[in-house]
């Protein structure tokens, strides 16, 4: 959202367009190490993201989501997470879970249409992908108990789109969350686009944050596109859902640059123009920009960033598309804890041992 | 051993399991002090405490969620759903994620969940109080749907879905509640989860039946006997997976089956069993197999509940009609 | 909710418990015959409960929700309605259903487990009793559109409790009216119980009115056991809706006196003490009491409305009970508009022409 | 006449109906100016204006209630679910309300909304982006449930579900989309929504199907031609209330049958159809029925699905079993 609209609000933003500090900076953001790990996740990310568009392009992989944009929101939310903390993503935060430890490779073969996409290595108790729009707010409440339960000092972190804040199980989480005081952190990467319907149209509400009084928790604004930003407030809110167990709603603010996915053509909706100004908003650039003029990133640092990442995604891609695909029969091996004998006939018909 | 009545029994289970695994919670709107509408967590509050034991506010799809996020976890959810009716606002939890969490994360995540649901109708409940849809949760894939007909199979079954590492839906005929009462121990037996029940033997007819009828299909089979006619009554328990095997055997000995239940006809579980029928024992078939269940229409209010019900007389004609076929 | 409590809060009352005014009242209350209907309505509605509720107790009538405590909110909703408006009732609303033209026999007939109950002859277009929480506010979203779409000057008044708050339905049609400004008005009858819930497990909003903030639309409390208050503003809620296509939220206060049904038993969950310090606040007492002080209600016109109302409801009582059931095929006669062939065996096997 | 997808067929069955009828509102998630994700709202929206082409925020219990709403005060909402496996959060919505609304007012109030929902897999698409669970609404009284698989069926049926008097789903199966083309013309003419449609004739055995699988059927039946055996087929299109009698009719002449559809097997469609059979054609029956289906797992992902979707070789060996049968 455009600096100007967001005047009234308390709107959390450490780094301006021209990656300028306008207020003093968190304690992490001073470290040079700290911000480079930041840095790097992002533009991973990125490359990620370029790469599953040209293998989806040449059909090597399925119907994406990109992330294209919205880097800060995925990265700033995982860095302020520990390996306690529960993981309940929606479908664009593929920063995230790389941050989290799934791994490139996983990314790849979830989006190519392959369940062992979703056994990742890392994060073993993170949720897969959750397609169903908001229907993943439940989870994160449900995981928030079990951390009480099991007397775990964790929070769980859901993540959706502006979107998903007009769906029930949202509200319906958040209300839960609130009355038991669960430790839960909901995030809404607010990229202005539910596939072609603006925001403006997606709600009244006067920012999604306020749709935290409906549940009587708090509602923070921040600017998805600063990664230091969303950073500091989530995981502020999350020292509060561990601590105090309230849980906390909030509002990134970032932009959706590409097509919804793969199967998208937001030129049907959207002007150019727009799209065009958000590029100045976009969040890697931001970070370059402080990362040069307070830390000397340097133009080699840059170079050697972005051959690494590309690197390890071609080399993961590489893996992905050598990988043959499971055996039929893998359809029935984990439908159950046990196969019932019921199912047996139609293993056989299915036709592999 | 008491005698106990299916809610008792269900009580019992829940207080055994509640008991046998830290990991277990009961939550649900209602079930707390109040003990839940119809009593069957009577007392557990007040045992196992409100951390354990916990009112929900008033949300069905936040309900099956949180089951589904908190299974996925680790623990042991029981949740109940207040009546079936309220059940479809859980559908998306239950088809869209607990039915196949273990399948798309390979085995990574599971979801041993327990969603209770007292269903059917027969007490004059109010409207959306009184259906049965058990066919459609029979028909999600990674489910296992159960029904128990008895105090002593409720108990056993119960613990069993409690137990079970995946998802199982629980329908709790709420006229049997308290219409048997039955000798229960608290033995923290489990009934197997895949296995129909003999209720009766018989050589002329197979009567398959689950739920609330099976008390008019046992009245039906009593009359039955007085005219002659050995009718074999079978309670499928659980429907998904159902256990073909001991109705196709059951069939297989007496040629003829009439299948009862209170959902609509059309797309309702009877038709599964049906068409087992026609597509694996068509040469013992003496008989067109029938199908007595509610009517393709709106569960009635009150005053017409009765004959939208399956009764005894229209159980009856579908027996001697099956039995006089030739 | 105790008047204490509520200090802070933009809580509109006209009349304290003791019928005393305590602010200047909106205009049509100063004039007696208005106040007569309204009270003439409310004693009419508790007539009726009392009856549900013996008839019910004698085997008569099925499972009732009585609306005991809470006649003011019924009543004052339908005063402020018109025939153009539409109605979308919950399970405790019968006041404004009676208001509305609904008979007292159809009530009866309702109640007692017969669909013609929901054929009533006044209000045509009014929706039927809903039962499952909530479900019914989506379904007001559409009778609005229907209003804006067919140009009649009317809004749409859904009614429902406090635990229906937290349901998904209730937020997505909130979001719905608000972002497609729909000439609707939500009532939240916040009786304090959802069962055996009470409102302050059922969510940690602070006011449920604070809810309509979700869906960037005006939240009110009112003093739901002040029908001068409700009435007033419903009245201006439905002026909004309709002038300015603005929908509202507004939450009234009351309290639930009885059992949540005649299926339950509120000892088990609740203190009698509680349950009296109510019965101070019940809507009835105080308007007779202002009646009295402000306009010389007599004995006389008292023991005579409590007749008429008594006889009312005997009457249709018996009625009732002399209305044989309908026969069994009636299940099938409107399932559609016309019986599908493929059900006629179906009809056959019931077996009665 | 234009030769026309399926896509295309029910865009202009939707032009149609906007235009001959003020009352008829489309909405949805993207129908407006993105012309819905399938397109079949493409250039609705400049034709017929916001106030009757109308994007809804992302939700799908508002989208069905809003339809029950509007419909119940005389408007004709058309209304969509963008895909079958988000269709959950609106059941309560169709189940308990839309289904339901003229027969619980006895008349008074009558629910003429249609739902259209894509539906069905075999477009490697996302997850829950693929599934049929057609039987779980046809197990709904009240509803009817409509299931083109040509251009030209779609066209006729869309405007027959629109004009029609009470609620209907519409569920499009999405691989058709585009994959066959028919001549249509834009004359208004409705399909009944009570009758099978016969595409082939055939003399050895019927072969019952609906949506998708109409291609991989109709496939096999050449095959099949060329050994010499003949097929009959029905596509059922309405499956609530669905054609009984044809399907009897059909399976009396031929003896056989067998049914197939994408919908796991447990407790799906195809189980209504052969216990009719069942029920009623036992004597006819020269094999036993049977039914080539999704299999009782999760619709897998992409890489998966091809082995899942009943196939021609599958629906050829079910055919070949039911001749050899004796
Ligand atoms: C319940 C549900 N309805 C519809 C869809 C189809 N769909 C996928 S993404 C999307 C838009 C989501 O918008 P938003 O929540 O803002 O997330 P974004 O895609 O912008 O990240 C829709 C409608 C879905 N996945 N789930
Ligand atoms: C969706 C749904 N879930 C559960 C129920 C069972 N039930 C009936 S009334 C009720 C409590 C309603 O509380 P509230 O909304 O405050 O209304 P009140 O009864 O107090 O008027 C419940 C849980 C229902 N009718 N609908
Ligand atoms: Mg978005
Ligand atoms: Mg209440």
């Amino acid at each position: 959202m455009p600096e100007s609209d967001r005047s009234d609000d308390p709107f959390t933003r450490y780094l301006d367009t021209e990656g300028n500090v306008v207020r003093p900076l968190p304690e992490f953001a001073s470290d040079r190490a700290a911000l480079v790990r930041l840095y790097e996740a992002m533009v991973l990310t990125r490359s990620f993201d370029a790469k599953a568009i040209a293998l989806q392009r040449t059909g090597r992989l399925g119907t994406y989501a990109s992330s294209l944009g919205q880097e800060a929101v995925s990265i700033g939310i995982a860095d302020a997470m520990t390996p306690d903390d529960i993981f309940v993503p929606a479908f664009r935060d593929h920063g995230a879970q790389l941050m989290r430890g799934v791994t490139l490779k996983e990314l790849f073969l979830f989006w190519g249409g392959d369940e062992r996409g979703n056994d990742f290595a890392g994060p073993r108790g993170d949720f897969p992908v959750c397609i169903p729009v908001a229907s993943q707010f439940p989870h994160a409440a449900g995981a928030a108990l079990a951390l009480v339960h099991k007397g775990i000092r964790g929070a769980a972190v859901a993540v959706a789109g502006d979107g998903a804040t007009s769906k029930g199980d949202f509200y319906e989480a958040m209300n839960l969350v609130g009355i038991w005081r669960l430790p839960a952190v909901f995030v809404i990467a607010n990229n202005q686009w539910a596939i072609s319907v603006p925001r403006a149209e997606q709600t009244a509400a006067r920012t999604l944050a306020d749709k935290g009084a409906s549940a009587g928790i708090p509602g923070l604004c921040v600017d998805g596109n600063d990664v230091i930003a969303v950073r500091e407030v989530v995981s502020q809110a999350l020292e509060r859902a561990r601590d105090d167990r309230q849980p906390v709603l909030i509002e990134c603010a970032t932009y959706r640059l590409g097509d919804h996915t793969t199967a998208d053509d937001a030129r049907r909706y959207r002007e150019e123009e727009e799209v065009r100004a958000h590029w100045k908003e976009e969040p890697i650039g931001r970070l370059r920009k402080h990362l040069v003029a307070a830390h000397g990133w340097s133009k080699e640092e840059e170079e050697a960033l972005i051959r690494r990442c590309s690197a390890a995604v071609d080399r993961a891609a590489e893996e992905y598309l050598a990988t043959g695909p499971e055996p039929p029969r893998a359809m029935f091996d984990h439908l159950y804890a046990m196969l019932p004998e019921a199912l047996q006939p139609q293993l056989a018909e299915l036709g592999d041992g | 051993m008491a005698e106990l009545t299916m809610i008792e029994a269900v009580r019992m289970a829940l207080g055994h399991a509640l008991e046998e695994d830290p990991d277990v919670l009961v939550f649900g709107e209602d079930v707390g002090i109040d003990g839940g509408v119809f009593r069957a967590t009577d007392g557990l509050i007040q045992r196992y405490g409100s951390r354990r034991v916990r009112d929900t506010p008033l949300s069905e799809t936040a309900i099956a969620g949180l089951a589904v996020g908190a299974a996925a976890q680790g623990l042991r959810p029981v949740a109940e759903i207040q009546f079936m009716g309220f059940i479809y606002s859980a559908l998306d939890q239950l088809a869209n994620h607990a039915a196949r969490l273990r399948n798309r994360t390979r085995g990574r995540l599971s979801c041993p969940m327990v969603l209770r649901v007292p269903f059917g109708g027969g007490i004059r409940a109010p409207e959306h109080h009184s259906e049965s849809m058990e066919a459609m949760l029979a028909h999600i894939p990674g489910l296992r749907v159960v029904v128990p007909a008895s105090p002593g199979r409720a108990y056993g079954l119960l613990l069993a879905a409690i137990r079970d590492p995946d998802p199982v839906v629980f329908l709790e005929p709420k006229r049997l509640y308290r219409a048997v009462t039955e000798r229960v121990e608290d033995d923290g037996q489990a009934l197997p989860l895949d296995r129909a029940f003999l209720l009766r033997e018989g050589r002329d007819v197979t009567l398959v039946t689950w739920g609330g009828p099976v008390l008019e299909v046992s009245e039906a089979a009593e009359t039955l006997a007085g005219e002659g006619i050995s009718a074999e009554i079978l309670d499928l328990a659980t429907l998904k997976p159902h256990d073909r095997q001991a109705v196709r055997a059951s069939v297989s000995r007496t040629g003829r089956c009439v299948i009862v239940h209170e959902a609509p006809l059309t797309a309702g579980f009877g038709a599964e069993i049906a068409a087992d029928l026609a597509g694996h024992c068509l040469d013992s078939l003496l008989a067109p197999v029938r199908r007595v269940t509610g009517f393709d229409t709106v569960m009635p209010y009150a005053r017409l509940e009765k004959h939208y019900l399956p009764g005894v007389p229209r159980i009856l004609d579908a027996v001697r009609s099956v039995m006089e076929y030739a």
